[in-house]
Order: structure tokens, then sequence, then C-alpha cells
């Protein structure tokens, strides 16, 4: 692999850039993996790079239906940040933070990890109450993670107003100051990059129309250029996971939702931080690029479209424009949507299923993107050790069936 | 021709400007010229304004290059006062108002001295695509600090710091027929559907309505096309089935034909939207279109050509240079060069020759051209020069000349000897696009065409394309296609097609247009001058094709690797030049590489025109209680609850200070429990339930037992989801046997009312019951207290004896003279009457009360009471309390639960299932701290072992905690695991500040264990 | 249904009473209306409004007797009596509001009640719970358009309908008696909001307000 | 944004008065009691999710407050019918790909006109079947 440097591109300047190696090849696909893994976004790149790197299991392939990173990895607003309020949850997140904060290093690819820190707003008492039962157990946990009145809320963001004349007037918030946003797509081709040279064969344009399954095991994939064996599969589509299962034969407990995001035209900076309210609805953050990334909800009805419907957007603007209404003249320069997997607990699937050898990893909602190294690494370990990472194991599809649910819903009752 | 001495590049005659009258305008702090007609664009090309901006990656000095919304370098900073900033306003579609106030987005310490320009010189080279995720990253603790300088030098506009002067709102439409685009097609397709009888909405982005007809060298029944034009609107708007928008662009085309529309109502008259007759008016409108059918009649981007240094100042469209010339009377320069790959190109030079400037020559990439424009040009002189194209410009900050050769298309290779022209222009032409944008935003995938080298919408249910949207380009056929598509349309909405009266228009002999894109140059890409193809995000050829060299083979990944398309122009002008550069690197054709999908917003659109009315005040309604006024009048201090406005607190002003919140809920607390307080509970849920199922349904929805219940009295009940897990709680009266008034919780009225109608509609039909909200039509006054009697008899004829009225029965009477039903019910362990009249009255039943209550100090309590009240009776909220994973079971609520109810009630499976049947569940329990002075921290976490090290195991955490007045001590609720099994045990509460509080697992009922206050 | 517990709201005496907009001071913004207004809103107060739940055969044959006219059947009309002060309004297969003057709800209601007799039915009184606004004017179908996303050309709105539909972010009863006028039927709690949002919608076509007559 | 038939208030509305409410015909079982776990949650929490022909309950929430079902397809977003509560589909994936023609996609009762049912969405429906 060429490595990546500063000094490496003054060379390459002065060959005018006519010697850039691949980033990834382009191999045609063997008869017969060790392990495959479904889906080649973020999640099953960082799985098949985990699988060689810490676990020396390179005869791996990963096979993409479109192109590598272009799922949920591509569309979403790239937050990352670990202050869950379970312990399970905030388990695994912050396992992925901790692998964000070496990653652009251990990949050699610059994704861009910027700790620039989020804050999740309070407006209403309960609002202030939750606020303080996540982060009193975020210390409990070891995560970085405070409390703020709205004085100090106004003192990270003078421009938001904090003033009391609000419709729902900022109360306080949480902090994560270890947290911020990432580059996205880097994180894809990074991973993809590294998984690549050591090994792994990266299959685009390759969809998989079903599993092989043999007394019970999965042995293979069908897919349109062929049918490959494995012994392993893991498979990781996000939206696209109920599918998947259904060819398998059997149900998950999913449902794929359009959840929507928007950008502004790019602008000087302006908002240092990642500002998140639940209240009145709406996260923003300003990318690198100085568009104001903005993150809309998730669309009620089930779609599969990458697209939602309009009033999503407006009540996210009026969200955006309540909490910072200088912003009411910038301008919204695009909107799309990505499908997420909601889980009825709004946390994920890491799990073994009714086929043995095929595992899922999906589920995710909304939180897909901040848990990318995280979710590679517990579930490339799983594969190769065929039991779930300890990580992993709450988040098994037969908690739906005990009644063990993970509950991040939690968080959010009525109030008197 | 001669040429105004202030505005060098105006001609003195043509265009649809209004020349006796100036307008002032500053650039950059200088002041300028333009008049009523111009867009910004216009009047910096009429003062010979070459640099407007630098570019984003390389700092490199632009210029105008469009005369529309395709325009990627003239943004502009807008606004003459902080409030009033507009950032990233394309100069060419701005109108010129006197007084505009515009600066270029980028260049340190100006555009036309710019640092950062010889940093791009140099540092060009070193700035390929991907470069940021190949550098920056030793050491790793440096990387925000890189991001900071990163950051700095990003960005266009800069956003107000200061919230903004101006109104926004919408209009909902609903049409038979929206016409997107009043150029040709647009307008006949628009006739043709008003005079079908179809509502006709007809929209147009620009400043006029007519399209390419504006600047069109073309006449229409032997006269101007603008005539007609100007015909045609006036026929539209006489008609009264017919809506017409301009200046107002269709931004997003959404699902089932809803379509969005920018208007701009006051943007071309100053940057705050003067008033009216002293009334405020929006500064822009968003139509939220509803349409049957749409005519997507959008017309077509030019495609420039990709050449070497073809983003210095004075290369521009071919088309913009005859918009220019035609439409504002400006001439962007004296000494032409046109390089075309078809006959259209050729207008401009024609135009640029009859303004009376020098066409030096033309470069045509045709072996043999020989269509009409091609004869005229060669008529009129013009130097033409065949198998040709300019492969490079020269120039710094404005054009000096440019390197004409002969080009083998195929090949992809300079054929000959490259002549270099002085001009001070270059205008290119390599064909057109359709505008296919709004119809990629439905999802559908635009169809590539070999025949006019471009991509046309592909098939929209309800969407029918017209004219040049669909790469119809001669004007007699986009005529006849817009009368077509106006009829189709309305006839699928069931309206008689109608005949239009076109006007003659000329058919024109053209010779084929040859697919050229990228143009060769002697060197390799990678090593020839900078070709440009998306000019805002400087994204090159040569970026290109090193994406591919490095395995970005998707169009996607070529998009994102380099950032084309990403600019607020969206690759309006580069797409598709991208991707045929991407195609060619691949070996692959344009189809095969895929083409991109197109998101909302076709332009950029204000924040502020999306949100329209909905902020500030009216961002989201407040809800009052029929007795808001008078607490307003009072004093109260508000608590947000849903969308409710409640009183969280009374505070009184004591020798002129004002009470702290803890010392008036201290104070309204002792008045409940030692005289009589008064709370307005009308924000309850309440639910008329009238059948005779009625009781039926309600044992099936509640936990408990209803059957039992007779009239005149009153039962506590919980509900839960089928899950098992509490969803909310309140209490429900049988007025009658087949009469019940069923009350929620405030923010759960709506949901549990739904909830309800789903399990009535689609479970169990055939009960029948009826449910509707009486929550509005009652008020709810709640006086509690030792003294509450005293007070209620009063004024109420109702019998208030404790024999004739016990707990949990419920009584009609007067009260003040008003009907009343009152319950005796208590969230306050106290003697309690909840008082309900007609909404109407409640005013006068409340002040009623208080003219009697002032000798039982009648004290008023809010929210922050009632919490503190019910928590020293281990009286739960759902919400606080419960979080969607509490059972009943959890809250030791087994007295609730009808385990043997016949029909299996809603949550009962639930409750056996192995997870909520651990004994070691999170349950509700009470929380006495040790230091009875320590009032715990709501969402304090508990751990049984105080001494472990983190991550702790945290066993439950504390969900409600106060200060009691009665107690004068700290006390909470809590969930804990197993905790209804721990009573006396000690756990602790870790907290942020380090320190450790310690609590004694009690009883959840703080105060008057035996519950005899209530019942007095 | 004997077993249904009827209950009369309104005092036998008066006594002060309250729109759901005495709070929103309608007589302070009626001394500052437009001299020649594009849209006039008047709020028509304690009028009595009843909801009608019941199928529709079973409730028709009782509303002809006792209001003489027909039960309205088809979605979305609206019919008044003879002399127009009573209208009765299909709001679901099985729902129908009921608007009449000021003190008649409660014999309405019995007088339905009675009609029906043991029939499966439910009347409910809401008159507490909402109040109706007029609009009026040659605008007022423009501040409708900013305010509720239903079609109100009258190619679509004919008079003779109503429908229950989003306001601004609230939900009106939206119906057009006649011609010339608009009636907005508001919840209680949602009533000042609704008349900011209208006051505010129609500020710029010149807006006057007609404080309320009982 | 969905323009949806309400087949109680027969006229098209806009999506905003409606609120989507899960996979329709999900039917409680008649005795939770005798069920395993498992089956329990699978009638809680497990559902077709399927990328194309969906049958939904959705709510006329700000209308008659009705729940009714919709059949979408969760890709086109074309809306192929509305139906009252205890109806059946007339238009199913399976009749889809029977290739049944676009005729039988009109309900049969009260204008209850189907929407998006033209042959081009129909065909379309089809194609993403394939």
């Amino acid at each position: 692999m060429q490595r990546y440097s500063g000094f490496g591109l003054v060379k390459h300047a002065l060959s005018h850039h006519e010697n850039w190696q691949r980033q990834w090849r382009n191999p045609t696909p063997k008869k017969e993996y060790d392990v495959i893994i479904v889906g080649g976004g973020g999640h099953g790149l960082a799985t098949a790079y985990y699988l060689a790197k810490e676990h020396g299991i390179t005869n791996v392939a990963v096979i993409e239906k479109g192109w590598l990173g272009g799922g949920n990895t591509a569309r979403n607003t790239t937050i990352v940040r670990s202050n869950y309020l379970w312990d399970e949850s905030a388990a695994l997140y912050e396992h992925a933070m901790k692998l964000w904060e070496g990653l652009s290093q251990d990949i050699n690819y610059n994704v861009m990890f910027s700790q620039r820190g989020v804050l999740n707003l309070g407006h209403t008492l309960q609002d202030m109450r939750d606020i303080q039962r996540r982060v009193n157990a975020n210390r409990l946990n070891g995560i970085d993670s405070e409390v703020l009145d709205a004085r100090g809320v106004q003192e990270l963001v003078p421009i938001m107003d904090c003033s009391k004349n609000a419709r729902y007037p900022v109360m306080g918030a949480s902090w994560q100051p270890r947290a911020g946003v990432a580059r996205h797509d880097a994180v894809a081709w990074g991973y993809a990059r590294g998984a690549d040279s050591l090994g792994v064969d990266l299959l685009q344009n390759t969809e998989v129309t079903g599993f092989k399954i043999l007394d019970g095991r999965v042995v293979g994939v069908h897919t349109n250029r062929g049918d490959i064996g494995a012994k392993t599969v893991g498979c990781v589509t996000a939206g696209n996971s109920g599918v998947m299962a259904k060819m398998a034969g059997f149900q998950l407990p999913l449902e794929s939702h359009p959840l929507q995001a928007l950008v502004s035209e790019p602008l000087k900076p302006v908002l240092d931080t990642v500002v998140m309210s639940n209240h009145v609805h709406g996260y923003i953050s300003q990318s690198d690029k100085g568009d104001l990334v903005i993150g809309a909800g998730i669309d009620g009805y089930n779609g599969y479209g990458q697209r939602g419907s309009y009033p999503t957007v407006e009540h996210t603007l009026q969200a955006i424009v309540e909490m910072f209404p200088m912003f009411s003249r910038v301008r919204m320069n695009r909107q799309w949507g990505g499908i997420v997997d909601t889980c009825p607990d709004a946390c994920p699937i890491l799990s073994r299923t009714p086929v043995k050898g095929l595992y899922f990893n999906c589920g995710w909602g909304t939180g897909g993107f901040k848990a990318t190294p995280g979710s590679g690494h517990v579930f490339a370990w799983s594969l190769a050790k065929g039991q779930m990472h300890k990580l992993a194991a709450p988040f098994s599809i037969d908690r739906f069936r005990t009644g063990a649910l993970i509950d991040e819903h939690g968080a959010a009752g009525v109030a008197h | 021709m001669s040429q105004s001495s202030s505005q060098p590049n105006r001609l003195a005659q043509g265009g649809r400007v209004d020349r006796t009258r100036k307008l002032t305008f500053t650039f950059n702090g200088k002041r300028y010229t333009g008049h009523p007609g111009d867009t910004l664009a216009s009047a910096l090309l009429a003062n010979g304004v070459d640099v407007v901006n630098r570019s984003f990656k390389y700092s490199r000095p632009r210029g105008i290059v469009a005369a529309g919304a395709e325009e990627p370098n003239a943004v502009v900073q807008l606004g003459s006062s902080e409030a009033a900033q507009v950032p990233n306003v394309r100069a060419t579609q701005q109108a010129l108002y006197d007084g505009l106030e515009a600066r270029s987005t980028n260049g340190w310490p100006n555009v036309q001295r710019d640092l950062m320009g010889s940093v791009g010189k140099l540092g060009g080279s070193f700035m390929p695509p991907g470069f940021y995720y190949k550098t920056f990253m030793a050491p790793a603790s440096m990387w925000m600090t890189y991001e900071k300088y990163i950051r700095k030098s990003a960005g266009l506009g800069r956003s107000p710091v200061e919230s903004d002067p101006d109104i926004y709102d919408h209009m909902n439409q609903h049409c038979d027929v929206l016409v997107i685009g009043a150029g040709p097609a647009g307008l006949s397709a628009a006739l043709a559907a008003a005079y079908s009888g179809a509502r006709v909405i007809l929209c147009d982005e620009q400043e006029a309505m007519g399209g390419s007809l504006l600047d069109s060298r073309e006449t229409l029944d032997g006269d101007t096309a603008t005539r007609w034009v100007d015909a045609a609107i006036d026929e539209l708007a006489s008609l009264d089935n017919v809506t017409l928008l301009a200046r107002t662009t269709a931004n997003g085309y959404h699902d089932h034909n809803f379509v969005t529309l920018h208007e701009r109502r006051t943007e071309h008259l100053a940057d705050v939207a003067p008033r009216v007759d002293g009334r405020r008016q929006s500064r822009s409108r968003l139509h939220r279109v509803r349409a049957a059918q749409v005519v997507l009649a959008t017309g077509a981007h030019e495609r420039p050509l990709v050449y070497g240094n073809n983003d210095v100042p004075g290369n521009l469209l071919a088309g913009a240079v005859s918009t220019y010339i035609r439409r504002y009377g400006v001439a962007p320069g004296q000494k032409l060069v046109l390089s075309t790959s078809n006959d259209h190109g050729y207008r401009a030079a024609l135009d640029w020759q009859e303004a009376g400037r020098e066409v030096v020559a033309i470069a045509d990439a045709r072996d043999n051209p020989d269509g009409e424009l091609v004869e005229q040009a060669r008529a009129a002189g013009i130097r033409i020069i065949t198998g040709s194209a300019v492969i490079e410009a020269k120039g710094d900050k404005r054009v000096s000349g440019a390197r004409v050769a002969q080009i083998d298309i195929d090949g992809f290779r300079v054929a000959g000897k490259a002549e270099e022209l002085a001009c001070d222009t270059i205008a290119s032409s390599g064909g057109y696009s359709p505008v296919i944008h709004l119809s990629s935003h439905t999802g559908t995938r635009p169809v590539w065409r070999d025949d006019i080298l471009g991509f046309v919408p592909g098939d929209v249910t309800g969407m029918t394309p017209a004219g040049g949207a669909h790469g119809v380009y001669a004007l007699d056929a986009v005529l006849e296609d817009g009368v077509a598509a106006g009829n189709r349309a309305a006839e699928a909405g069931g309206f008689p097609a109608a005949s239009v009266n076109l006007p003659r228009a000329s058919a024109h002999r053209e010779s084929p247009a040859v697919a050229l894109y990228q143009v060769p140059h002697e060197k390799p890409t990678l090593r020839a001058p900078k070709q440009f193809v998306d000019l805002q995000n400087d994204v090159t050829a040569a970026g290109i094709d090193v994406a591919t060299r490095e395995g970005f083979e998707s169009i996607e990944h070529v998009k994102r690797y380099t950032a084309m398309g990403f600019g607020t122009d969206q690759g309006k002008l580069g797409n598709i030049n991208g991707m045929a550069i991407a195609a060619r690197c691949l070996g692959q054709t344009i189809p095969e590489t895929g083409t991109t999908v197109f998101r909302p917003n076709y332009t950029p659109v204000t924040f502020g025109a999306i949100v329209g009315r909905h902020c500030r005040e009216l961002f989201d309604p407040e809800r009052y209680t029929a007795l808001h006024e008078w607490h307003v009048e009072h004093g109260a201090e508000f608590e947000d609850v849903g969308q409710w406005k409640r009183p969280w607190y009374f505070p009184r002003t004591v020798n002129g200070k004002k009470e702290s919140m803890h010392e008036a809920v201290a104070r309204e607390c002792l008045a409940v429990r030692q005289g009589v307080g008064i709370l307005d509970a009308s924000t309850l849920g309440k639910i008329d339930i009238q059948g005779p199922d009625a009781r039926e349904f309600l044992g099936r929805v509640y936990t408990n037992k209803w059957a039992k219940l007779a009239p005149g009295r009153v039962r506590y009940g919980l509900m839960c989801k089928d899950d098992g897990m509490l969803m909310d709680d309140g209490t429900t009266s049988c007025l009658g046997d087949n009469h019940f008034l069923m009350t929620t919780t405030t923010g759960g009225a709506a949901g549990v009312l739904e909830w309800l109608e789903i399990w009535h509609q689609t479970e169990w039909p055939e009960l029948e019951v009826y449910f509707n909200s009486v929550t509005d039509h009652w008020a709810t006054m709640t006086v509690t207290g030792p003294e509450a009697r005293k007070l209620l008899a009063e004024i109420t004829d109702i019998d208030l004896d404790k024999e004739a009225f016990k707990f949990m029965d419920w009584k009609e009477g007067n009260v003040a003279g008003v009907p009343a039903r009152v319950f005796r019910i208590s969230f306050t362990g106290e003697l309690a009457y909840e008082i309900n009249v007609q909404a109407n009255y409640a005013m006068h039943v409340w002040k009623t009360l208080f003219a009697h209550g002032e000798k039982y100090d009648l004290t008023p309590y809010g929210t922050e009471t009632m919490h503190v009240l019910r928590a020293e009776k281990g009286l739960i909220i759902v919400g606080q309390d419960t979080d969607g994973s509490v059972t009943p079971e959890d809250l030791n609520m087994y007295w609730a639960i009808g385990y043997d109810k016949p029909f299996p009630w809603i949550g009962k499976r639930a409750l056996s299932r192995p997870d909520t049947r651990r004994v070691d569940r999170k349950q509700l329990v009470g929380l006495r701290p040790h230091d009875p002075k320590v009032v715990l921290e709501e969402g304090a976490q508990i751990v049984f072992d105080p001494e472990q090290s983190i991550p702790m195991t945290m066993v439950g955490h504390v969900t409600s905690s106060y200060y009691s007045p009665i107690l004068d001590s700290g006390f909470a609720l809590a969930v804990v695991k197993g905790g209804h099994h721990r009573m006396g045990e000690t756990v602790y509460l870790p907290m942020v500040d380090g320190k450790v509080h310690a609590a004694e697992i009690v009883s959840t009922v703080f105060y008057d264990p035996k519950g005899e206050r209530q019942h007095v | 249904m004997s077993d249904v517990r009827m209950f009369d709201s309104r005092p036998a005496t008066a006594v002060d009473a309250e729109s759901p907009l005495a709070v929103s001071n309608l007589a302070e913004r009626a001394r500052r209306s437009a001299a020649d207004p594009g849209v006039t809103l008047r709020e028509r107060a304690f009028l009595g409004h009843l909801i009608l739940r019941g199928g529709a055969i079973v409730l028709d044959e009782a509303v002809r007797e006792v209001l003489g006219v027909s039960l309205p059947a088809r979605p979305g009309a609206l019919v008044h009596d003879a002399d127009g002060e009573r209208s009765i309004q299909w709001l679901s297969p099985d729902e129908w509001l009921v608007i009449v003057p000021e003190g008649e709800a409660y014999s309405l209601e019995k007088r339905l009640r009675d009609a029906l007799g043991d029939a499966h039915f439910a009347i409910v009184d809401v008159s507490g719970g909402q109040t109706l606004v007029e609009l009026s004017g040659p605008r007022a179908r423009e501040v409708l358009m900013k305010s509720t996303p239903y079609d109100v050309h009258p190619r679509h709105f004919p008079a003779g309908k109503g429908v229950t539909t989003i306001f601004g972010k609230a939900t009106a009863i939206l119906r057009r008696p006649d011609e010339d006028r608009w009636e907005l039927v508001l919840r209680r709690s949602f009533a000042d909001y609704c008349y900011r949002w209208l006051v505010d919608a129609g500020e710029e076509y010149g807006l006057a307000v007609e404080a309320s007559g009982r | 944004m969905f323009h949806i038939y309400c087949p109680y208030c027969e006229e098209h509305r806009e999506e905003e008065e409606f609120h989507a409410k899960g996979q329709a015909h999900i039917a409680r079982p008649a005795d939770p009691d005798a069920c395993s776990d498992a089956e329990w949650g699978d009638y809680l929490f497990f559902r077709d999710n399927p990328r194309g022909i969906h049958h939904e309950l959705w709510v006329h929430a700000v209308g008659c407050r009705k729940f009714f079902n919709i059949t979408r397809h969760t890709v086109t977003y074309a809306i192929l019918e509305t139906y009252k509560m205890g109806e059946q589909p007339t238009i199913t994936a399976e009749s889809l790909a029977r290739g049944e023609k676009a005729g039988n996609v009109q309900a049969a009762s009260g204008g209850q006109q189907t929407v998006g049912a033209s042959d081009a969405a129909v065909a379309s429906v089809k194609g993403a079947q394939a």
C-alpha cells in the first residue's frame, strides 16, 4: 500500500500525479471465501478490515450491490458521540469512540474526525431530568459528559438564541467534549483501502440475490455474478436488512424508514460545535467545507426511496431557525434521504440468526455512522470466534422474544 | 456604436433595460451605475468588472460565465446592513436595484490582489483530489489546529449575525396543471391548458417571463419574439383560471406531484422588504403546490467546452454572450473567439458582430458545418476555422488570447499546430443539457439520448416534459410541443383539448452537432494547463483523471472524491462534462457511467422561506386553559408541558422581593397541607365514553377491573401497551351505566384517544362504544387542603358531608351558580375536590372561589408544588417515574392489576415474558437520604458499592426528588434493581462533583402512609 | 340511552362568561382595524356545539324530526336549517357537528335522545371546548391558502361544504356556509394561537376585527 | 409529500393530515395466554418490511380520525390502493406478479379511486418486482 503523507504528496505533485496507485483493486470473485460480508458500507468495510487486521482472516469478500459506502455512510450527518443512556449502548458506542480517536492514523487515511463537542439541548424540565440521568450514567460508565445550564450553553454557542423569549427556551444541555463529526466518505474509503491492502476482495456492482443454505447452515451466497461459497456470512446491509433476512427465510424486528438531511450553501465558519435538540427537533453542525449540515427526523412510513416527505424538512428548518434566528437568510442548498432500519427499542441488532453461520449486524437506525469502527470491530471478533463479542451479546435478536429490550427511547417519556 | 463612458461595455441600444434611469450600486465598495432591467451580473459586465470572485480551492480569479441559474462564479455577498446580509447570491439572478451593495465572497485582502492566489498557483499542484484524506494526519493531536485553518479558507459568503428583519410566508396552491417555465414551450402549454378550462399555474424563475425568447434572434409572425411573449402573457393574465407567478423558481419536485415554488417578492427591490401602504409584506413566499399534472418546460442549459485555463475571466458561455448583448445591451468585451461544437453557438458570434464588436474567429469542432447560421456567419465575413477548437485560453485576470488548434476528437489529440489569436473574450458552446433536475427529484432516472447528446427526464406519473427540457430545440417544434403537452396534461384531468393559434416560426436547417466535452491539449490531461469542469469547486479534468486512476470508478465516487457538482450550482454547467470525462477515462459510454441523482433544491432557498410563518410566536402553538389570563395577571411562572403553558409556581413579592421558586413552592406546599390550595388542572385529557360496551372496553384497555364501578364512583386506572409497559394513567368516573369520563395525563391526551380508537376500529369494531374528547370543554379546578370543604361549602349546593360525598365519589350541583361536576379525587393526599365546569364559566367560578377563599388564604399553586405533594404520597408521574420500560408490577401496583379478568387485557401477556418475570427488575421505591438536608439530584445514578472503580455497576436512578416542607427533609422516588425486596438497605449515589450520597430504601409513601387525610 | 348522564352546563342565572378568545382581546384589536379591509374576522362566541355519533341510518330520522333537516350523509356536507341559524356538518362516517344558537344545546340533546330511544348513539356537548370564527372579505380565501393545505378554490370548496383539516400547526374545522363567508371552528386551547395566526396572515391584505357580541 | 385518498372522506388529502401506523392486517392473537414467548414477540415486533408492495395502516388523524389501509410501493412511493378497515386489498405483490391488468387496480365501490394506479405506475411496480 502506498503510504499517504505530506511528503508523498509533494513527490506526486512533481510527477503530475501520474503515479497514484489504485486505492483498492477491482478483483474477480473467487469461488469461495472464509468469510463473506454482504454490504460494502462503512460497517461492512470496517468488519472486513478488522477481520484481516486483528484476526488474520484475509480470505474475505465484501459484496456490494452498488458502490462502496453508497448507502447511509454517504447520506448521514456525520455526528459521532457516545453519551448513550443505557450501559449496553454506552459501552458499544464508547468502544467506537476510542477507535475513532486513532482511526486516521490506524488506516493511514484522514477521516477528519473533529472532536469539536456535541451539545444535546434541554428545553423542558423533563428534558433536564433526562439529561441529568444520562450524564450521571455516562460519568459512571467512564464517558466524558457534563450538564450545562443555559448560560453555559450560550458561552459555548454565542450565536444561539438562549433567551427566555424563545417558544421553548433553552434550559441547559448535556455536553460531550470528545464527540464531534467526521468525513463520512473517507471512513468508507479508508477502511476499503485498508482491507484491500490486507487481501480482502471488494466486489462492487455485485448483488446478493439469495443465500445458499444447507441443513440450516449457510454455505454461500447467490449473486448476479454467480454463486460464491463461504463458511461464514455477515450481513451488514442497513436499510435492506429486512429484505436480506427474508431471503434467508426469517423476519427481523425492523422497519426501514426514510431519514432526511439537508445542507446549506457553504459559509465562513460560524458554528464550532454540534448542536442537537430532541425537543424542537433538529440538529446542526458545520462541515469543514462550510455547509451547515442539518438533520431531520424519520418519516413515519416505511420507505426505501432515499427520499422523505417535505414537511419533515420544513419542521427541521423551523427548529433550526427557532434556535438560530440569524440563519433565516441562509439558504438551503440540497436535501436527501437515507434508509434507516429501526428497531422497536432504538438499538441495533448484532446477532446470530436462525441460520447457522449467518450473522446480522443491522438496526442501527439513526445511530449507525458514529458506531462504525466499534460495530465493525466487535462484529469482526464475533465472526472470527463464532460467538458474539461481549459488547455485542446484549444486542441479540432474542431480546425481542424475552422482552429484554435496551430501550433508548426510554429517556423520552411523556410529561404531566 | 458608441458607448456610455460610465459603463464601457454598455451598448447604445438594444436590450430590455431602461437607459433613461440610472441605478447606483456598489461592488467591493466601489460605486457603479446600471439600469432598471439589469441583473447585478449584467451591470458588472457593463462596467467592465472582470474579476468577481476568487475560486474556492485555488483562489484563482474568476469572472461571470453564464447569465442564469447555472452561474458558478459570480456568487456574492449582498446586503447593506448586518441584519440584511445574504450570503451566496448569484449575481446573474439578482435584479439590480438602487443602492444595492455586494461584495465578493472570497479573496484576501481583495479579489484583485489575493494572497491566497499565489498559494493556489503554487499549491495547486499539491492539491489533487483527496488531498485532505492523504495529509494532516501527523501528529494526530494537531488535526484540530489544521482543521481550524482549513475551515477558515473554506466557505463562500458569511451568515448574518443578527436576526432577520424580514418575514416570509407560504401559500398552499392546488391546480390541474402546473407549468414550470415560461419560455416558448411553457407559454404555449399554459395557453392550451388554460383554454381547456383547467386551473393553471405558470411559474418562471427569471425576472421576466419569456425564457429563450427574450434574447432570441428569431421572429414570430414576422415580428420580434418578445412581442408574442408580451401578448401571450397578457392573454394568460386575463384568464381567471390562470395564476402567473413571475420570479418564482420551482425548487423541489416531491411525491405525487407536490412541487415547491419559491417566489422572490421583494429581492429585486431592496435587501429588506419594503412596506406597502405601511404594511409588512413577505420578502419571499413559498408556494406549496399540489398539481394534478405538471408540464416540465424548464428548457436547457448550455454546456461549456473544457479547455485549458477556461476559468480565466472573459471565458463565457456562448448563449450567455447573446443574452448579455440582446437582453441587457451589454457586450462583455471587444474581441471574441468562439469555440463551438454546434450551430447554436454561432448566434453569439453574429450578435457580437451586430453589436459592432470584432469576431476574431469561430473555431468549429466540425469538419464541414453548413447550417443556416454557419452560412450567415460566412456571409458576414467571419473567419471560421473548421475541425478545430480553443485548446487553451491565455491571460490572468482577463483573457488575452486563445490558442486554437485542429483537433482529432475520436483520437482525443491535437492534430495540428496551435495558432494563438489575440482576443479578450472566449465564448464556448458544447451543446445543450436539458434541465432535468426537477424530474430527478422524484427518484426517476434520467435517460441518455445519443441524438441530442443529453439526458432527458425519465417517466414520472402525471408529468409531461415540453420543449428543451426533453431535447426539442427548434422554435416551431417547441411551440407545438408545448401545446401538445398542455393539452395532454389538461386532458388527464378530464378537460377537453384546446387549440392554440400559434405564431409562425421559421424552420432552420441545422448541421448536426458533434460530441465534444473536454478539448484535447498538446500535453496529456495531467500535465496540461488546468481544464476546469466544475468551476465553483475547482474540479478539473485532471482531477477526474486522477480519481479514476485511484480506483474511483462509479460516477458517485468520482463526484464525491473530487467534489464535482457539490457546489451551490449543483453542477448545472459541469456535471455532464465531468461524466463524459470520467467515461472516457474508464473506457465507457456516458450512459454506462450513469448519471447522478439531482436533489432538491434546484436553486438554493432561504431557510426563512421554507420556515414561512412558523417561527417566533407562531413556531408552535401555545395552548392556554380558560384561566390563563388570571395566571398571567397573578405573576405565574410557566412550565411548558407539551404545547400547554401551565403555571409552574406563583412567586409572591414580599417586601419588594420576589420569592425564589424554592420559597414559593415551600409556601404553596404548606398552604395545601395546612390550609387550602387551588390548582388549574384543566390540561388533563378528558374523554367522554358512551355506549353499552363502554365498561367492557375499559376492562380491556386498563389493567384493573371495571365491571363493578357504580355510577357516582371514580377509579384510578393504569394503561399499558401490549409489551406490558405503562403508557398512561388517570381516573375514570362512571357517569351512568353506559357512560364514563376518562382522564389522561396532560401529555398523553391525544395519544390515549388515538389508542382507544385504534383498538376499537381495528380489533373490536363489534363493541358498541363512542369516544369523544372533551378536554377543552371542561375546565378543572382542584381545591385541596384541610380547609377545602369549608371553602367549597360556601359556594355550592352540593352536600359535602363526608358520608354523603365520599372519597372517590363524584357529584353534580352548582358551584358559584354554575353547573358543575365535582370529583373527590386527590393527587395531593389531602381532602380534595376537582371542580369541573364548562370552560366558558371557569373564570367566574375561579374568581368566586378566590373571593370566598381570602379568609382561608386560598393559595394558587402550580405544577412544581403538585409534584412535591404527589411525590410525598408516592403517586407517580408517567414519563417521569416511568420511561417506557416500567410495568405496573415494577411500580408495586399489584392492586391495580386484574390478573383474573376474563378478557386478556392489553399488556397482560407481556408480564409473563422471561424478562418481565425477572426478580431483579428495576422497581420503584422511596429513598430517604441519610442526610435529611440533601435533596438528591433527579437522574442521579444508584450503586450498591460506592467503592468500585469506573465503569460502575449502576442499579437504578432517582426519578423524582424534592425538598418536603412538611417533613423538612429531602426525599426521593427511584427505581432500584430488586428494590421491592431491599427495604431498609442503603444505596449510594456518586455525584459529578465527587460527593457520594447515601440513602435508605423506604416505602414510596412519605407522608400520611395510612391515607387518612384524603378520607376526612 | 337511559344509562347516559346528561348535563346542562349553563347556569340558571346569568354569570360572566368568557369565550375561548377572551384571552386574545379582540376588542382592542378591533380598534385598529383597517379602513378598507381585505379580510374581516369575527368571533361568534357562546354558540351551542354538539357532537353527534352514530350510524347515519340511525340518526337521520331523529335529526329530521328535531332539526327539520335531513342528516348530511355525504362526506364534507354541511346543511343549515331554514333560517340558517342551525347547522349540521358531516365530520366522519359516524360523527356530525351540530351548531345551534346559544342556549339551545341542552334541549336539543334532550329531544334528540328522546327521539333516538335505545339506539346505539352518542351525543356530547362541546360548547365550552370550541368557538366559531367567521372570515369574510375579498382576500379571505388567500388568508386561508396561507393557513391550510386544503384546497379552498370555489371549484373544490363550494358553499355547503365543511372539512376538518390543518390550520397552521393546529387543527380546525373549516366550513363555507355561503358564498361570502368562511367559518373556522377552533378548539378552545388553540384558539388564541389560531387567532394570532390569522391576524399575522391577514395583515398584508388589511385586516378588520369585529369584537363579538352575544 | 403523499396525496392520500381517504376512503371515508372520499377525497384526496395531504399527507400532513395522516399518520402512518405500521404494517396492516396484524391481528392480535385471540388467546394471548396460549402464545409462546416467541409468538408473542413476533406479534409485537417482527414485521415484513418489504421493499416493494406494502400494506399499511394509516389514520386520518386530522380529518375523520378513521383508520384505514394503504397499499403502497415502498420504493416508488406510488399508492396503489386505499381501503377501509375490514376490507382486503385487491392489489398485492402476488397479484402484480401474476401480471393482472391495471383494470383490477381500481377498487370496486364508491368512487374509491386508487391513487397513482396509472399503467405507468403499475408497470413500474412490476418492474421493481422483476
